[in-house]
């Protein structure tokens, strides 16, 4: 399954696109495995993604927070300044 | 709880002036205002990008004011946050609240504010003056 | 110190809507305001009845503000405070702020106020409803 | 000498005068002594005095500071609400 991970403010930036899609080949896709393929996949997320949660379906998601197909997931990163 | 005593509202562009926040039986009201600042890093800004993911932001932002109403005893609270681009100089948050003495109000300004930097989805990112002027 | 940056003001009953602050630089704005209540001690309350002690109470409370100004490292400062008759629900007290940042003008704020119920001449009677109206 | 003492706020209430007459008969008049006058003999500031300061001339006195002819000389009770 691909998911389609919406991305904000610097980290959009960083990877050059408000969305990133995101293939797992697992039957059961949880927000830390999604996290996770992440952290491996996209080294312009690495530094970022400790201070990262997810949200699904506009709400943030538990690490064991199941995803499905046509849930709205969002990389919310926390790099606010002062 | 009493949502009629909280409002929260995003805002697109800078924020205008302030009405005032009708709260009866009040003995303090304090107002925070932040302020786009000129320079960043040492480098002069020309204006600060706001990012927002709604309909999350509004409703965390909502959550947050809730907790601090009733946390703090506060009697009313308004808060209201740029979305979009803002000119250095110019007002991007702005949080009202009273409250019947100050410690209260006091204590529930420092802690929202900081409790929005580490938990509501809103970005900023700099726009800075073109080198070629 | 900058003095310039100060402004330190005894206001003969309320005091009226704010003006803004000029600050340039600022990234916080933070605004106090007082309201006399309706209630004290559980009495109904129709106003409060301050008294200063001039030129003591001016000059006190400008030394307080440069003190405040300079710990705090703050842009500019206003403070108003009524002597006089104020009405329940009006302001008998204003504190305007401007600092770089939030943590400053927070702290500012807090000090002045706790430092100023300490030490600054300037003393509140309760002024209760006649009971035979 | 008679010191005149300003009273203001909820100490001139108590007493019923904005100023109070204190006589010492000493040669050397400091704050102390006229504070310690006060207690002695106005029963309705004896509460307030331990949170109270004179001002002469308009500059807070300490304990040592000396009192003469004409100088203007203030309690300042610090009864402050909140």
């Amino acid at each position: 399954m691909v998911v389609q991970v919406l991305l904000f403010g610097p980290q959009a930036r960083l990877v050059g696109s408000p969305s990133l899609p995101v293939e797992i080949l697992e039957d059961r896709i949880t927000a830390a495995r999604v996290l996770a393929t992440l952290a491996e996949s996209v080294p312009q997320l690495a530094a970022s993604l400790p201070a990262s949660r997810l949200a699904v379906n506009h709400e943030f998601a538990e690490s064991h927070t199941p995803i499905k197909p046509g849930d709205e997931v969002a990389l919310i990163g926390m790099v606010s300044g002062g | 709880m009493s949502d009629s005593a909280i409002s929260v509202q995003l805002v697109t562009g800078p924020i205008g002036p302030s009405r005032p926040l009708l709260a009866c039986d009040a003995g303090a009201v304090l107002l925070f205002e932040g302020i786009v600042r000129p320079t960043e890093n040492g480098e002069p800004l020309d204006a600060l990008d706001y990012e927002a993911y709604e309909p999350l932001t509004t409703r965390e932002l909502q959550r947050l004011a809730n907790r601090t109403l009733t946390d703090f005893g506060l009697i009313a609270m308004r808060v209201e946050h740029s979305v979009g681009c803002v000119a250095a100089g110019q007002v991007s948050f702005r949080l009202i609240v009273a409250a019947a003495h100050r410690a209260e109000a006091i204590g529930a300004i420092d802690r929202f504010i900081n409790q929005m930097k580490q938990s509501i989805p809103l970005w900023k990112m700099p726009v800075y003056r073109l080198s070629n002027d």
